[in-house]
């Protein structure tokens, strides 16, 4: 038996980023004393240097390497360039925010760039171990960095939940793996497909599994009832660390129920569609509701990120490619958002006080009426009013929903908009028409700080004059030929 | 019908960029803020004159057409153009603005740059809203409206402001979406968005009869209707003048331009089926709300009502046509009531805008909306007692102003349809009437209450202006009706004969 | 002979045991620790039994992965309950209720 | 355009440029510039109205009937300003500029100083602008070829009425008064639009001469108001009715035109009894044609006009105030007019509202002469024994007041006896009751009028009168009394016998053969006005108008305590008289706070607590609730969530197993 290397091209860029992470791992150590923010810089840099190698080695068709275990297409190669993009911003804003509260180490970047690795390995993940693996790398990434805080209490206790119920999910998931295993004798996505396609499969043990492997998908992605842990990680963790958690690993989680529903379960689908739907409803609710009375702007982020999952599932209950487009749409713009939202509260935020109150708010306008315009621009966006970004991928997703004949879907998806555009409106209405008697100085920002802030909130409108291109960059990656 | 320039997106864009820039250079300098904004709103109304002059008259097709792919995905188009429902209203939209604008002068005294800049925005979508030919364009502009207005009404309005705005944006949204559902379902049947594709695309009774629906919410709302209307007074009370002269002026109209441009030539069957609906909701307004404003003791909230009973007509109108069908045997008087319909809204835009900027020169003067606090204006205010009384004659319906067009019209056609329908709208005769003079009475004459009202003074030279602005435009319109006639006829004959092609 | 059957029951046997573990236990994070490696036990065993009688060797390797994620995964959950233990010199589950609503 | 249409078209327009300059100009022009250029536009119409009258009238030039501009055209249909000119029209332009011309006149020695307004208020300046304003409207009215203009003459009356009772605005009474006088005459104007609304929807048209074309077309349709068919030709006539009896002030409408006498008696005069409520009267007169075609509409017609003639007559009698007492006989007259059109008579309609215009207008001007001279104090019983005061004043309002009594040869007598004549002899239904009223309506109306007369002039001078030094009024006052007082007598002489033969207004008015009392009368009693004045005296109206007369004589002059125990004889009668038959209560409570009651609930209760608070707070409540509810859920314990996501897991299994 001899031993062939296999094709290492198409994941050239995981193994970059994992090489460059464990030697800044190892830098960072050395270099903490004299150049704090080395580390920082570094970071940055690989993750331009990892985009670069996606983008340079763009691919239109689908490489499988590994044994077929990973698998490299124009998805994975969209997806990665967002995760990178997000990435590049979390970090920025997470920078200012440790400065900010005293608490600025290294590690978090390094455990940051693990986590970004882990969504790489989840994004091209092929085969059920890859796609264990990857969830794994990010998750424990995750966890370490909410406890990262040592100081906090509230960081602490949202670690410990969030560790607890995300094993118990990942175990769950496992579960269902091994179910799967059992029912079609293969751990390779494309195998089990052409499984299930030839009939072999215990369709009895299939459904059984998918239950499993649905739920821990909707841990990952939030959606009620596995939506627990939002809120109190989004209130507990460290801002910087809600940023990270809300955006870019939402991303993977995409890919990951891209990989598993898509390529592994699309025969299966109509016994998954209607748990997706069950899912779906319950998040748009739940999560729309809830919201309406959370006075902390970023549990008031954590529930309208569930109902937004509502949206995504939505789509993806659709069940068809164009369903899917729309939830990958929705999902990235919803990873920007985040960042804007959650950037902008890091921007406001001052040592020992967070700014996650919406009473902080109150009277932005007097005293900064720019920012409270990026406000405004990111709780329209959220709330789906156009020209705004937010409201082409609700039009995405309820297209989707309207032609897969999910009429009444949609019908509730437009109902809880309209709910949920009271909480925002909330925010905007304490910046605007709430006047603070002693009018406090300007909240004295830094330069770069607020240009980040107003490029990504920017970003929300301009995207929204012309979605165009992003729309077409995840109908390609999915396949769907555009028409018109 | 081609001008120089692309008259349509320069009458959109132009307020606002000048909006957006007014929003960056009136910071701290309200003076510029206020030039700029008055010079964009002249220019633009200067602009928007070609389309009244190179109008062809004789098509009822769009003109001014401009198309260019947006997103292809959806095959969303940036597709606009004119006929004569529209076009009208668009020059109302510039003509108004000019007014609202000089109307905020002096009276608005923080963040000056925000509220220009929030109003030619306003202006710009607005037009929008009237010329887009792309669902989902109209959409945006429809929707994107709420946020430049809700912030509006919220920041510089009255006491209950935030209920009101809140309201106001809650309502409407509420309405719009299912609108965006039933063009999503269209878009599903017809690959396309284009409003024009819509016309022509065939669809059964019972889809028919779920969009008319969704029309009908959406179009009621923002209308408003009898009984999704409760948001107007609200809003009007709160909100200020040149808030309240907008609304009414403009917004209101696009329920009104929605029924026209959507529900009859898109689903004509179910229109048929279920115009009765309109029809009542359309006399309930008519009748019942002027009792409703004939007890209201706040000047805003009386003529806000009285606007939701002139919309009352102009529904009316627009419905009537398959009665008069199925009554007469014959089509005649249906173009009577849709004409009389459109005459309305516009001849509404003015009047109505002419009664909020009288009661926000009262309220500039007192600070109050109270009737009762006012009495024997007239004795300080001869001028404004004359504009005042000519606005209210119009608001009455008094033939040789702008008012009586429309509602003769629509009295002449519905009472086709049904001698109630004709004797029910004619009701407002009596209660128009009574309501709109009595607060003359209680307002305008009458010997000087108080010391308040004895140190008011007269319209000074911009208030002047202003009124005789739209003096003159009541009086024109109600003089000679005819060149605006002579612009909607051949688009009214193509929309009834839309609304009368079945699409089953 | 022991049948599929029979490790498929066990193994959900072992799975309903953490299950109850993690939400029956209100005193101690150690248990809720402990029930997680148990969960990942009932998976390995099902791994383990398909992939014997589906003379397939990936479920094994499949396994072996799961056992070194977990360690690190326990290492992990240590770290945190130690920090918990540092804020409030217990770890009683009962107590981690700052966060609500 | 023809010379003629110019001519008609200046004539027209003129009153409106001056009422233009005059009213916002005002202050600029001054009084001085104000009256003269308002007299100069009216002078100018009344030159060529009289033209006008002798071409159409005297030189009998065929009816002109052309449009002046299309005003819209909508569905087909031409909506135009245009004049339909003929015998009745001419006649009418020329009542009206020069009745109008008199007032003018007569209003800048009536408004010279003014105690409601201070000198430097232009008040002076806006009432001669509103004056010629009415002129415009009036004139629009009477020359209008079609529904649409008589329309908007119609309304701008209106408006023009309401402005000049409401003249005085700081007085409550006032603007009281001239809202009441709009809205029901609004009431009216719903009648007469859905009347027009008819003619558009069988007749497709708004022009007379299309109409009157179609009628024998349609003669015998029927329109369906749900309780089963009836003639559309009795409805659209009968709610056009309405609308003219909104304007005449025919009972129950008539309510606002005792209190119209708020506003300045020159308006009084002209407005009030000479020219605007005779709109109505001239309207049915235009559209003979159709009411000829409805017995039902002629009788309504008929009877209302007869029980107002009476009724209103009744009320004249307990009046104290000497214009009200004016305005209550101008009521009555203008029921014998609506009588006479009942029983198709129109002509002899017709003649009464020329003569009336006359005597009517000279009597309020007189009356106006002596509220002057008593420095606006207008009531009767302050007043007594000013015959050797204002010697003008005196004789002018005898003619006036025997005019209006009827007495043999003076103009009133030969329109109002035709009248009664025309009655007498109709077979109209109820024509037999309505002669009977009108009769009784001679005495009455000859009682109250000489009881005022008497009252003014020969009763022992009350305290006021010889306190106060009482004067005949200025030359621009007296002169256009005479000038008045001069038609007020002779105009009955030269037109009785056209108007009777029919060969007056026979190119403009309408009478179905079998209808035609007025040639009946002609050719069976009628030999020459002097003739008729002779045989008059012979006759029961004209010895009950004597009656009348003495009657007044005796128990204001001969024996004043009198009136006072006859009060007491029967209070519930005086009362009933006093308060006007408690018309104006009803309305008060059903109307007004009927709608405001109505009003309120509906705003109040369905408005406010059902809309609102139920459907739309009550939605947002709701949401709230269940927010504050749900929210519990997320209690904080881990225990919790993980038994929420193994929950959920169940829910999924069994949802996928099931």
């Amino acid at each position: 038996m001899t031993f062939e290397v296999p094709n290492l091209a198409p994941a050239l860029p995981e193994i970059v980023l994992l090489t460059l992470t464990s030697f800044l791992l190892i830098a960072d150590t050395v270099w903490s004393k004299r150049c704090a923010h080395c580390t920082y810089w570094a970071t940055q840099i690989t993750l331009l240097v990892v985009g670069w190698l996606i983008v340079s080695s763009f691919t239109t068709q689908t490489v499988v390497t590994f044994d077929g275990s990973f698998v490299r297409d124009t998805l994975a190669d969209v997806l990665k360039l967002f995760i990178v993009a997000t990435s590049i911003g979390i970090f920025l804003f997470s920078r200012e925010y440790l400065l900010q509260q005293r608490s600025y180490h290294g590690e978090f970047f390094v455990l940051g760039l693990y986590g970004v690795l882990g969504m790489f390995v989840m994004v091209s993940a092929y085969n059920l171990i890859t796609l264990y693996l990857g969830l794994e790398i990010m998750s424990l990434a995750l966890y370490a960095m909410i406890a990262m805080q040592r100081d906090s209490q509230k960081a602490s206790e949202a670690a410990m939940k969030y560790f607890v119920l995300g094993a118990l999910a990942t175990g769950m998931m496992l579960y269902g793996m091994s179910m799967l295993y059992g029912a079609t004798g293969t751990l390779e996505l494309p195998k089990i497909a052409q499984v299930i396609a030839s009939g072999h499969a215990d369709q009895a043990v299939l459904a059984f599994s998918l239950v499993f492997i649905v739920i821990g998908l909707a841990f990952k992605l939030g959606a009620v009832p596995f939506h627990m842990w939002v809120p109190d990680v989004y209130h507990g963790a460290p801002t910087a660390m809600t940023l990270y958690l809300a955006s870019a690993p939402k991303i993977a989680a995409f890919a990951m129920l891209y990989r598993l529903l898509w390529d592994g379960l699309q025969l299966a689908l109509p016994d998954w569609q209607g748990m997706l739907i069950i899912l779906s409803v319950l998040s748009l609710i739940v999560g729309t509701v809830i919201a309406v009375v959370q006075t902390n702007l970023k549990r008031l982020l954590a529930y309208s990120g569930i109902s937004h999952m509502g949206f995504v599932l939505m789509g993806v209950a659709a069940g068809d490619a164009e369903g899917f487009a729309a939830a990958m749409f929705y999902i990235i713009i919803y990873a920007i958002t985040s960042v804007a939202a959650f950037g902008m509260i890091i921007a406001l935020a001052r040592m020992g006080h967070e700014f996650d109150e919406i009473e902080d708010f109150k009277g932005l306008n007097q005293r900064n009426p720019w920012l409270a315009a990026m406000m405004l621009f990111i709780m329209f966006s959220m709330a789906g009013i156009p020209p705004f970004i937010g409201f082409w991928v609700k039009l995405a997703v309820i297209e989707a929903a309207v032609n897969a004949g999910l009429l009444w879907l949609a019908i509730v998806a437009v109902i809880t908009a309209v709910i949920g555009a009271f909480y925002y409106l909330r925010v905007v209405k304490v910046m605007y028409f709430d006047t603070v008697e002693e009018s406090k100085p300007a909240e004295p920002i830094t330069r770069e700080l607020g240009f980040a802030v107003s490029v990504v909130s920017g970003l929300l409108l301009i995207l929204g004059l012309f979605p165009s291109w992003i729309l077409d960059l995840c109908y390609r990656s999915l396949g769907v030929t555009v028409v018109g | 019908m081609t001008v120089g320039y692309p008259i349509l997106s320069t009458l959109i864009w132009l307020p606002i960029i000048a909006g957006v820039i007014v929003l960056f250079a009136g910071r701290n300098n309200p003076r510029l803020a206020k030039w700029l904004s008055l010079a964009t709103v002249i220019v633009t109304f200067l602009l928007s004159l070609p389309l009244w002059f190179a109008f062809d008259r004789t098509t009822a097709a769009m003109q001014f057409v401009e198309k260019l792919d947006w997103i292809p995905a959806y095959n969303i188009q940036y597709f606009l153009g004119v006929d004569g429902l529209s076009m009208p209203l668009v020059l109302l939209t510039t003509f108004t603005q000019v007014l609202v604008i000089a109307s905020a002068w002096e009276v608005i005294k923080e963040r000056v740059e925000q509220y220009m800049g929030a109003f030619l925005i306003m202006q710009g979508l607005m037009t929008g809203v009237f010329v887009a030919l792309d669902a989902v364009l109209f959409y945006v502009f429809w929707e994107a409206l709420l946020i430049p207005m809700f912030i509006v009404i919220g920041k510089w309005g009255g006491p209950r402001r935030v209920y009101a705005t809140i309201k106001f944006f809650l309502y409407t949204f509420f309405g719009s979406v299912f609108m965006l559902v039933s063009f999503l379902y269209m878009y599903y049947q017809s690959g396309s968005f284009s409003i024009l594709d819509f016309h022509t695309l065939p669809l059964g009774m019972t889809a028919q009869i779920l969009i008319f629906l969704a029309f009908l919410i959406a179009f009621a709302v923002k209308i408003p209707m009898f009984p999704v209307h409760t948001w107007l007074p609200d809003a009007h009370v709160e909100a200020p003048t040149a808030g309240s002269v907008v609304l009414a002026a403009i917004m209101l109209k696009m329920g009104g331009y929605g029924f026209v441009r959507f529900s009859l030539p898109i689903t004509p069957d179910a229109s048929m089926q279920l115009d009765w609906l309109v029809i009542v909701l359309s006399l309930i307004a008519i009748v019942y709300i002027g009792f409703v404003a004939l007890v209201q003791h706040d000047m805003k909230k009386l003529v806000a009502y009285s606007s939701i009973s002139h919309m009352g007509f102009v529904t009316l109108g627009m419905f009537v046509l398959y009665d008069i069908l199925q009554n007469t045997g014959t089509l005649q008087g249906a173009q009577l009531g849709m004409e009389g319909a459109m005459v309305q809204m516009i001849s509404h835009g003015f009047i109505s805008g002419a009664m909020f900027l009288a009661i926000g020169v009262l309220y500039d003067r007192l600070h109050t909306r109270e009737i009762s606090a006012y009495g024997g204006v007239v004795n300080v205010m001869p001028w404004f007692g004359f504009f005042a009384v000519l606005f209210a004659m119009g608001n009455v319906g008094l033939p040789g102003t702008s008012g009586f067009v429309g509602e003769f019209m629509v009295i002449l056609s519905s009472f086709k349809a049904n001698p109630w329908y004709g004797i029910l709208a004619a009701f407002t005769l009596i209660i128009g009437a009574a309501y709109t003079l009595w607060m003359v009475k209680r307002v305008i004459f009458g010997d000087i209450r108080n010391e308040a009202v004895a140190k008011m003074e007269d319209l000074n030279k911009r208030e002047f202006a202003i009124m005789t602005a739209l003096a003159v435009a009541v009086i024109a319109l109600g003089v000679y009706p005819y060149p605006l006639m002579d612009v909607m006829h051949a688009s009214v004959e193509h929309l009834i004969q839309q609304a009368f092609t079945s699409k089953l | 002979m022991i049948a599929l059957s029979d490790y498929l029951l066990f193994g959900a046997v072992l799975f309903m045991i953490s299950l109850a573990g993690i939400f029956l236990n209100r005193k101690n994070l150690i248990i809720i620790l402990m029930c997680i490696e148990l969960l990942l036990l009932a998976v390995n065993t099902n791994l383990v039994a398909f992939s014997h009688y589906l003379n397939d060797v990936q479920g094994e390797i499949f396994v072996f992965f799961i056992l070194t994620v977990a360690a690190a995964e326990a290492a992990i959950g240590l770290a945190i309950l130690v920090l918990v233990f540092r804020h409030r010199k217990h770890i009683t589950v009962d107590d981690l209720d700052q966060l609500k609503g | 355009m023809s010379t003629l249409h110019t001519i008609l078209t200046v004539l027209l327009v003129a009153p409106l440029i001056g009422s233009i300059i005059a009213g916002l100009f005002g202050r600029q022009i001054g009084r001085k510039g104000a009256h003269s250029v308002t007299i100069a536009a009216v002078a100018l119409s009344t030159v060529l109205a009289a033209w006008v009258f002798a071409l159409f009238v005297i030189q009998g030039h065929e009816p002109y009937n052309a449009s002046l501009y299309t005003w819209m055209i909508s569905d087909g249909i031409k909506f135009e300003i245009g004049y339909l000119i003929d015998s009745l029209s001419a006649t009418m332009m020329l009542v009206v500029t020069f009745v109008s011309l008199m007032v003018h006149i007569y209003t800048i020695g009536y408004m010279d100083h003014d105690a409601d307004y201070p000198p430097e208020n232009p008040y002076y300046q806006r009432f001669f602008s509103y004056i010629s304003l009415f002129t415009f409207s009036m004139l629009s009215l009477v020359m209008a070829n079609n529904f649409l203009q008589l329309f908007f003459g119609w309304e701008a009356v209106g408006l023009v009425s309401y402005l000049l009772i409401g003249f005085y605005m700081k007085r409550e009474s006032a603007i009281q008064a001239n809202l009441k006088a709009f809205l029901v005459n609004r009431v009216g104007d719903f009648g007469f639009v859905l009347g027009i609304a008819i003619v558009v929807m069988y007749f497709g048209t708004l022009d007379y001469q299309t109409f009157f074309n179609g009628l024998d077309a349609h003669k015998d349709d029927v329109i369906d108001f749900g309780w089963g068919p009836v003639s559309m030709i009795t409805a659209a006539t009968l709610l056009l009715f309405v609308g003219a009896m909104g304007k005449s002030a025919q009972m129950p409408l008539h309510v606002w035109l005792p209190e119209s006498m708020e506003g300045p008696t020159p308006i009084s005069a002209l407005i009030h009894a000479a020219t605007m409520v005779t709109a109505g009267i001239f309207m049915v007169a235009r559209l003979s044609p159709a009411y000829e075609l409805s017995e039902v509409a002629l009788s309504v017609v008929l009877l209302v006009g007869a029980i107002t003639a009476f009724m209103m007559g009744l009320l004249g009698i307990v009046q104290n105030d000497i214009k009200r007492v004016v305005a209550y006989s101008t009521l009555s007259q203008l029921g014998y007019m609506t009588a006479a059109l009942g029983v198709s008579a129109y002509a002899a309609g017709m003649f009464h509202v020329i003569t009336h215009a006359f005597f009517k207008a000279l009597l309020f001007l007189a009356a106006g002469s002596v509220i002057i001279a008593m420095h606006h104090d207008q009531d009767i019983r302050n007043m007594g024994g000013l015959k050797k005061y204002m010697p003008i004043t005196y004789w002018t309002m005898l003619i006036g007041s025997l005019a209006l009594i009827g007495f043999p040869g003076f103009s009133g007598f030969f329109s109002k006896d035709s009248i009664i004549m025309a009655t007498e002899a109709s077979e109209q239904f109820g024509a037999g009751f309505a002669h009977l009223l009108l009769v009784a309506g001679v005495f009455v109306t000859a009682f109250y009028t000489f009881r005022m007369f008497f009252l003014v002039f020969h009763a022992p001078e009350s305290e006021y009168v010889r306190t106060h030094d009482i004067h005949e009024s200025p030359k621009v006052v007296t002169v256009p009394l005479i000038l008045l007082s001069i038609p007020a007598v002779l105009v009955g002489w030269p037109m009785i016998g056209p108007i009777l033969s029919g060969s007056y207004f026979a190119d403009s008015i309408f009478v179905l053969p079998e209808h035609d009392v007025l040639r009946e009368i002609y050719e069976h009693h009628f030999h020459g006005a002097l003739n008729m004045v002779i045989h008059g005296l012979f006759t029961l109206p004209v010895w009950l108008s004597f009656a009348g007369v003495a009657l007044a004589w005796y128990m204001y002059i001969k024996n004043p305590a009198l009136p006072a125990r006859v009060q007491q004889a029967c209070p519930v009668c005086y009362r009933i008289l006093e308060n006007g038959y408690g018309f104006d209560r009803f309305n008060e409570i059903v109307f007004v706070n009927g709608s405001r009651k109505l009003g309120e609930f509906f705003w109040k209760v369905i408005d406010q607590t059902i809309i609102d608070g139920w459907m739309v707070n009550g939605t947002a409540n709701l949401v709230a609730v269940a927010a504050r509810n749900w929210r519990q859920l997320q209690t904080g314990y881990l225990y919790h969530y993980a038994f929420v996501m193994i929950f959920g897991t169940l829910i999924l299994l069994l949802w996928a197993l099931w």
